[in-house]
């Protein structure tokens, strides 16, 4: 479904991502992991046009969308899940949702905002809040809320755990699984390696901007390097 | 002071101050979404201006004619110094924006001067009909029209900016660029058309402008475009009924200080009344005060 | 502006930092927050929130998210300003001073997102948190008198020192914005701790760290108390971290506590699981 | 009309001057077979209409002289140098043009400007011709009383002007009441304003309103409001023609029905308002188009050469300047003296002053200058009839 | 990028520099009271220095604190017209030595507007705060404007302005002011309390959770800025010989503001810079007259576009770091792998 293939990625005169290659496939969780900085939000944002690469190709349902500007990629079913959350602070929360399904039309985006609110019934508690007074965590959940009013295809979540309740890491995590089983292809880049590796079907391991490791998840659960750099064991 | 004297005083300012409302909405807008204070708006509406001189003097068109090309120019005006000179500037400091928006500013003006010279060139009337006596007091067609059009242009535009798909991607936009465009909004379309909205404002303007003053000249946009500017400020920057009660506002205000016999201190009084505002306000009178979650 | 009872601590090189005196927490409080509440509108994001820390304690504040830990945070720094209740900062009471003076006082902290002079060096970062330990005026610096010379030579020194905690004194001259992530939130401690604190607020200090990086700051966040001697909340929604150090936990929910204790109470404590923990530890 | 496309070739007929040219290396003085004249103005800004006036103007004559042979077998050179109508460049240009070696200045153009290129020019004792810097102060210090012996004007002053308009209004338009409308950051209007008033008083016409506006406003009504709803026998506007024009206008908007007054800045205001509003309005100049065979032979060269959009009063004073200026010269010139040297500088003083009274000029026959070094010269009032502004009397 | 490359020890350093700085002070004296160049030349070098001042002072609101001040031409206004009024009062002979003192009192009487403006700043931010100061600025403009009519007494004369002011600007007093205006504003921003306005610049809730005063600081910085351009004002004064309110309405800030964001906001080298360049520029464009204000503004959107940071970015040269690297080089061929060393040089700066 997604195929990216030798990526390059340049902050001014830093190379943040040297050669990435890995690809998706239809229906799975993949995830990628690495330390601070390895460069994997660089990539989902590279996927989904925010920057763009030096050569290389990001083949999306057999489309090349390496030069695709980011509104359009959106259209063909591909959604995003920014890193820090980025929902749009002055408006409420009821909005950023409708926001979430602006490459939609018809009537079925309240239905989907309705899904959302079952999902994630502190959101309705708020859906007249401003999201910029919302929680860490609320901001999150609006984030992911946002990104599934589109009904994309390949849901890319940038750590979606980040700075969540452990009762909500779970919570994100079952929807994410739930999400998949649903038929959306999740590409998950997480920090928490080991939830991140329990529910994917593989993952790629990224240090310093190339991919040094890729593996079926359980093998890397059981790798001792990656034990050692990322599991915390 | 008797009353029919302090009614036409009034209609003179709420006249005044429909031209100043109308082209601070275009500010408003522009500044809600790129943050930008626009200093070539002024000037977008000397551009109309001359465009409606040179369509009904030099090419005897017909007015109705003149009003439409001097919109259209506003408009055309408007988006491409935005392609050229601001787009680049996207994720620039502001305040390199706000010096490029200086300088494409003296560049109208100088470029007009050069073109159409320094002095001013008059332009002859665009819109007539009856005038009216309201309470003993003769209103000029002029005003009625002026005051009525722009009341209706804010109103349009709330509705545009509140309830349109566009208007959301607007507010969307002005927010975060990058986490709009991850929605599917495309930026440039959503700022091109802002500013094809506010410029066309802005042609509005300079058409009302030249039927209350049947001038152009190349830095009529200056004062104007910081009065304008200041009644968004009084408003509430952002703010479409803020701009419209910020120019209401200065236009009564400079009225009333002209009736008064202060008229020397008008302009010193004007900028008072914006300090007091802010400083007792600081969002101006609509604007939200947005207290930074820590 | 009442003038802050805490002495400024003499700007000498701090002991080495390695020394970790083994030793008892000292649990005469230096903080004790009463009834304190705050209502935003209609929302009430904190209320009747009472706890004390004892003066070289570690404490942990958890809860779901929204539960209003930041703005518990916020209100002990003066972000805002209570709608209810008192906080007496080694016994005095902070009502009506400001963040500056809470600050001096002895409040420090670092921000859920963090807040650091991007464009400037990490030295200079935390040569600001170090601002009022020098004592130079205005005139002495325009003129270069000597109280200048030597305040920002010690005050140099001590920034370096203060950077090496976290092993980061080879970057003081790179620009704080260009760090990454995990160093930018050691960089926000250390400016923190520049400000001589008697009570270190850090808010999610392990966020967006992997679990060799969070291991690492918990043993950071030890050796700093044991150095310093000083007291430290913390909110963290890593557990690990929390039941790991913490001396003492509160568990907030609605911006109410419903748990307080160590970590072992709090663990097992049925509404804690309920409204934070989850299932998860019981299957563990 | 065409008029933008006049104003465009106007500006890039090659006038042989020094426009171009960097210094010279070695800061030479005037060279062997021409004379360098200065000319300073705003050729740019909001007031550049005057400047270009000007320049053109006395362009003119220099180039008709030139083409007659110049002054004593010299021609005359024009160093002309924009100031943007601002002090500083003012004082920056004129130093530049001295750098350049004139021997003799046409210009200031505005009176702030003016005054600042005095401080300069009189140390030097460099002779200058100002056609239209009109304070009293330019040619005079009030405060240390003395005057400044190398400026001369060929326009009116601001006393003068205003002081003739007060006693036209009484002695000819028998008014009684009198309200004024100037803008209050231009001195030229200020200064009129002023005589006016203390003229009125001395004459017993009451004055029931005085407004003011700042640059660049462009709405008028509520101080017209005011003024007309006290029903004053004038209106005096001593302002620039194209703020007259929309003054004019909207006061006739508002109901006034008095007859407006005004200065020398109003001719040409019949290009800024309707032939209705207009009519019967009245003001002083130093110059009636149209009204001699000479000036209508300066009119039609000058709208042959420039078009016709900046032949303004100012054109015709700078004209007369150009030929005052050059008189002078000639007498130093043929008295033999070296350019560049101080009796060169004085001989040309002294000729301004003692030689211009019978030169045949267009706006004045030739100029005597009175103690003050200002011209005495006649008011002609004129009158905007049928949307034509026409002579009516010398007052 | 290191810290601690700082190899002339410090004292030294502000000497060298002194002597360099009097060494041009001189020769440029010399040169131009022998008449080797002139007055055209002198003009525009004294301008220039006025410019530096101002574009140096603006940098400290704009650049360092981070506001965007639009109404700097008011201060300097109030500087100059204090001068003026100063000097025209005082008896021909001692004007000379009455003038730093007039510079003086203009600086003071504008840093107390700036103070004053200063205050109901503190409370907004961003743009609403340039409208405040250009508002302030033509507040100022509009009562010298008027001022006179009002209260019965002739002090700014009006709309006809201040003339015949002394004109007692000369190179050397314009470049004394130059050099302490640059002194006093670099060894403040290289101090605890130019480091506090920098931290408002970049974050004011963090500067205010390290115990900074931001109230203060932002006032300091108001009014360190409106002293030195109420300074550049009194000389501007005795420049030009005559003052008058419209020469410095919202042009004029604007004029200041592009030479500031144009060298590069923060960056001192880049305000003297591009006060030189821009206050040169238009003589140089003299030759095109009616097309140097379209080339001036071509520049300026063009120099935005392609170098939006300004021509510096916040980049600040400085001499001693020239002599280092210079030092350095020679050195680095001798000494390898030191940088313990270095780093106890660089405490003990
Ligand atoms: N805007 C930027 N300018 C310069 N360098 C950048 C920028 N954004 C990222 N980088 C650099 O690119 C590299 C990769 O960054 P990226 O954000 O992709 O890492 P990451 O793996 O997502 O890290 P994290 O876990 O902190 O989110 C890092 O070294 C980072 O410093
Ligand atoms: N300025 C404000 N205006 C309105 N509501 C606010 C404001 N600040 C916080 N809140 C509300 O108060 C509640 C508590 O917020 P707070 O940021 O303290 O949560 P938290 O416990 O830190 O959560 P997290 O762990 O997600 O960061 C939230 O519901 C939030 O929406
Ligand atoms: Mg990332
Ligand atoms: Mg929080």
């Amino acid at each position: 479904m997604l195929k990216v293939n030798d990526i390059n990625v340049y902050y001014g005169s830093i190379h943040a991502i040297k050669g990435v290659s890995f690809e998706v496939q239809k229906g799975e969780i993949v995830t990628l992991i690495g330390a601070n900085g390895a460069g994997k939000s660089s990539i989902l944002n590279t996927i989904s046009g925010l920057l763009r690469s030096k050569g290389g190709c990001i083949k999306f349902r057999d489309k090349n969308i390496s030069s695709i500007l980011p509104h359009k990629i959106v259209g063909m079913g591909l959604a995003q899940v920014p890193e820090g959350r980025r929902v749009f602070l002055k408006m409420s929360v009821q909005e950023n949702l409708e926001m979430g399904a602006y490459t939609r039309r018809g009537s079925e985006i309240n239905e989907s905002i309705e899904d959302v609110y079952e999902r994630f019934p502190r959101l309705k508690e708020r859906r007249r809040q401003v999201a910029g007074t919302l929680s860490g965590g609320e901001q999150q959940m609006l984030a992911m809320g946002r990104a599934l009013m589109s009904k994309p295809e390949l849901l890319m979540l940038d750590e979606p755990s980040m700075g969540l309740a452990p009762i909500l890491v779970e919570q994100i995590f079952d929807i994410i699984k739930e999400l998949n089983s649903a038929g959306t292809t999740i590409l998950l880049v997480e920090q928490n390696a080991q939830m991140a590796l329990s529910i994917a079907d593989r993952g790629y391991v990224l240090e310093t901007g190339k991919i040094v490791t890729s593996a079926d998840a359980r093998e890397l659960l059981n790798n001792d390097a990656v034990k050692k750099a990322y599991l915390g064991g | 002071m008797n009353m029919s004297l302090i009614i036409s005083q009034l209609i003179n300012g709420l006249q005044s101050g429909s031209v100043y409302a109308l082209i601070a909405l275009g500010y408003s807008m522009v500044y809600g979404i790129i943050m930008l204070l626009n200093f070539a708006h002024g000037d977008i509406i000397m551009v109309g201006a001359y465009v409606a001189w040179l369509a009904m003097v030099n090419f005897a068109l017909n007015p109705i004619l003149a009003i439409i090309l001097a919109i259209a120019a506003c408009v055309l005006l408007g988006v491409v110094i935005e392609k050229v000179a601001y787009t680049p500037l996207r994720s620039s400091p502001r305040i390199s924006l706000l010096i490029t928006a200086i300088g494409v500013s003296f560049l109208l003006q100088n470029l007009a001067q050069l073109v159409f010279g320094a002095g001013s060139q008059r332009v002859p009337a665009m819109i007539s009909g009856p005038s009216l006596t309201i309470a003993g007091q003769y209103v000029s067609f002029t005003a009625m029209i002026t005051i009525v059009i722009s009341v209706v242009s804010m109103l349009l535009l709330t509705l545009l900016v509140q309830k349109s798909k566009m208007g959301k991607a607007m507010r969307a936009v002005s927010e975060d660029m990058g986490a709009a465009q991850l929605m599917g909004i495309s930026v440039n379309r959503t700022i091109s058309f802002t500013f094809a909205v506010g410029s066309a404002l802005a042609g509005i303007g300079s058409v009302l402008y030249c039927c209350a003053y049947p001038q152009a000249s190349p830095t009529m946009g200056s004062m104007l475009g910081i009065k304008a500017f200041i009644a968004a400020v009084l408003g509430g920057i952002g703010s479409i009924p803020g701009a419209m009660i910020g120019g209401f506002c200065i236009g009564l205000a400079e009225a009333i200080i002209s009736a008064v016999g202060l008229s020397v201190w008008k302009d010193g009084v004007v900028f008072a009344i914006l300090i007091i505002v802010l400083v007792f306000k600081p969002t101006g009178i609509l604007g939200k005060t947005m207290t930074e979650k820590v | 502006m009442s003038k802050p009872k805490r002495e400024p601590v003499k700007l000498v090189p701090v002991p080495s930092v390695n020394i970790i005196p083994e030793r008892d927490v000292d649990k005469t409080p230096i903080l004790e927050v009463s009834h304190l509440g705050i209502d935003f509108g209609g929302l009430t994001a904190v209320d009747d929130f009472n706890m004390a820390i004892g003066r070289t304690e570690i404490a942990g504040l958890i809860g779901p998210n929204g539960a209003g830990k930041t703005t518990v945070f916020n209100l002990l720094t003066k972000v805002y300003h209570p709608t209810r209740g008192t906080i007496m900062l080694d016994g005095r009471d902070t009502g009506g001073m400001n963040t500056i003076q809470v600050n001096k006082m002895g409040i420090a902290r670092t921000f859920q997102n963090i807040r650091l002079f991007k464009d400037l060096t990490v030295l200079d970062n935390v040569l600001i948190g170090l601002h009022n330990e020098m004592d130079y005026h205005l005139g002495g610096a325009i003129l270069r008198f000597p109280a200048y010379w030597k305040a920002e030579r010690i005050a140099k020194q001590r920034a370096l020192e203060l950077l090496s905690i976290f092993d980061m004194q080879d970057m003081a001259g790179n620009l704080a914005g260009s760090l990454p992530y995990g160093a930018q939130r050691r960089l926000e401690i250390v400016r923190a701790l520049g400000t001589n604190p008697a009570l270190l607020l850090l808010d999610e200090p392990a966020a967006g760290m992997n679990p060799s990086e969070t291991s690492e700051l918990m043993e950071n966040i030890q050796k700093i108390r044991d150095t310093f001697q000083i007291a430290i909340m913390l909110i963290e929604h890593d557990m690990n971290l929390v039941m790991g150090i913490c001396e003492g936990i509160c568990v907030l929910n609605y911006g109410k506590v419903i748990a307080k204790g160590t970590a072992e109470e709090i663990q097992d404590n049925p509404k804690v699981i309920e409204a934070y923990l989850g299932k998860k530890k019981e299957e563990n | 009309g065409n008029s933008a496309k006049d104003t465009e070739d106007e500006n890039n007929v090659p006038n042989n001057e020094a426009v171009g040219d960097l210094p010279d290396e070695g800061n030479e003085t005037v060279s062997g077979d021409t004379i360098k004249i200065g000319m300073i103005g705003c050729h740019t800004g909001d007031y550049a209409q005057y400047g270009l006036g000007v320049k053109n103007g006395a362009t003119l004559y220099i180039d008709e002289l030139n083409a007659n042979g110049g002054i004593n077998g010299k021609q005359v050179e024009i160093v002309a140098y924009d100031n943007k109508g601002n002090n500083q460049e003012a004082i920056t240009a004129f130093n530049r043009a001295v750098d350049e070696g004139i021997t003799a200045l046409i210009g200031d153009v505005l009176t702030g400007n003016t005054i600042a290129v005095v401080g300069e020019a009189y140390p030097l004792n460099l002779p200058m011709i100002t056609p239209s810097a009109t304070a009293a102060t330019v040619t005079y210090d009030d405060e240390t009383d003395t005057v400044y012996g190398n400026v001369f004007r060929t326009c009116f002053i601001d006393p003068f002007q205003g002081e003739k308009m007060a006693e036209y209004a009484s002695e000819v338009l028998s008014a009684k009441t009198a309200a004024i409308l100037f803008e209050t950051g231009n001195d030229y209007s200020v200064g009129l304003k002023d005589a006016f008033v203390a003229k009125c008083a001395e004459l017993d016409v009451e004055i029931v309103s005085q407004e003011g506006y700042a640059t660049g406003d462009k709405d008028f009504k509520s101080q017209l409001t005011t003024i007309s709803s006290k029903n004053p026998d004038v209106l005096f506007c001593p302002n620039y023609y194209e703020d007259d024009g929309l003054i004019i206008t909207q006061a006739r908007e508002v109901g006034f029905k008095g007859i407006v007054l005004g200065g020398d800045g109003m001719s040409g205001v019949t290009g800024y308002a309707s032939s209705e509003v207009l009519e019967g309005t009245l003001y002083v100049s130093g110059y009636a188009p149209g009204s001699t065979d000479a000036v209508k032979a300066f009119e039609a060269a000058y709208t042959e050469k420039y078009g016709a959009e900046t032949l303004n009063m100012f054109a015709a004073t700078a004209y007369d300047a150009a030929i005052v200026m050059c008189n002078a010269l000639a007498v130093a010139e043929e008295a033999g003296l070296e350019a560049g040297t101080d009796e060169y500088k004085q001989a040309v003083i002294d000729a301004i002053r003692d030689n211009s009274a019978e030169l045949e000029c267009i706006t004045s026959s030739g100029y005597a200058f009175d103690e003050y070094n200002n011209p005495v010269k006649d008011a002609v009032i004129m009158k905007v009839e049928d949307g034509e502004e026409v002579f009516v009397e010398i007052f | 990028m290191s810290i601690n490359k700082k190899i002339i020890p410090m004292p030294l350093r502000y000497i060298i520099n002194a002597v360099l700085f009097g060494a041009f002070l001189y020769i440029m004296n010399h040169i131009i009271s022998s008449g080797i160049i002139s007055k055209y030349y002198s003009g525009v070098i004294s301008l220039i220095g006025i410019y530096i001042i101002l574009a140096v002072s603006l940098n400290v609101a704009t650049g360092y604190l981070g506001q965007l001040p639009l109404g700097h031409a008011g201060f300097m206004v109030i500087g100059a017209y204090t001068s003026a009024i100063i000097m025209k009062s005082v008896a021909a002979g001692s004007t000379g030595v009455a003038f730093p003192f007039a510079l003086l009192a203009g600086g003071i009487l504008a840093g107390v507007f700036g103070l004053i403006i200063g205050i109901p700043a503190l409370r907004l931010r961003g743009d609403y705060l340039a409208i405040l100061t250009l508002g302030f600025g033509e507040i100022i403009r509009v009562i010298l404007l008027n001022i006179d009519n009002v209260l019965g007494f002739t002090l700014t004369n009006g709309a006809a302005g201040l003339q015949k002011i002394p004109k007692t600007t000369t190179f050397l007093i314009t470049f004394i002011c130059v050099g302490i205006t640059i002194f006093a504003i670099h060894t403040l921003m290289k101090s605890r309390h130019g480091r506090a306005i920098l931290s408002i610049r970049e974050n004011e809730i963090a500067a205010e959770a390290c115990g900074i005063n931001t109230t203060y600081y932002k006032t300091l910085g108001f009014v360190v800025s409106a002293f030195f351009a109420g300074i550049a004002g009194g000389l501007f004064a005795g420049y030009i010989g005559i003052l008058s309110p419209s020469d410095f309405g919202f042009m004029k800030s604007i004029e200041i503001l592009v030479m500031v964001v144009l060298g590069g906001m923060g960056s001192m080298i880049g305000s003297v810079l591009s006060a030189t360049v821009l206050t040169a520029l238009p003589e140089l464009l003299r030759s095109f007259e009616r097309y140097r204000m379209v080339v001036y503004s071509l520049i300026l959107v063009i120099v935005m576009i392609f170098k939006p940071s300004g021509l510096f970015g916040t980049y600040d040269f400085s001499l001693n770091s020239l002599l280092d690297k210079l030092i350095l080089l020679f050195k680095g061929k001798r000494k390898n792998g030191q940088k313990n060393n270095e780093i106890k040089e660089g405490a003990e700066k």
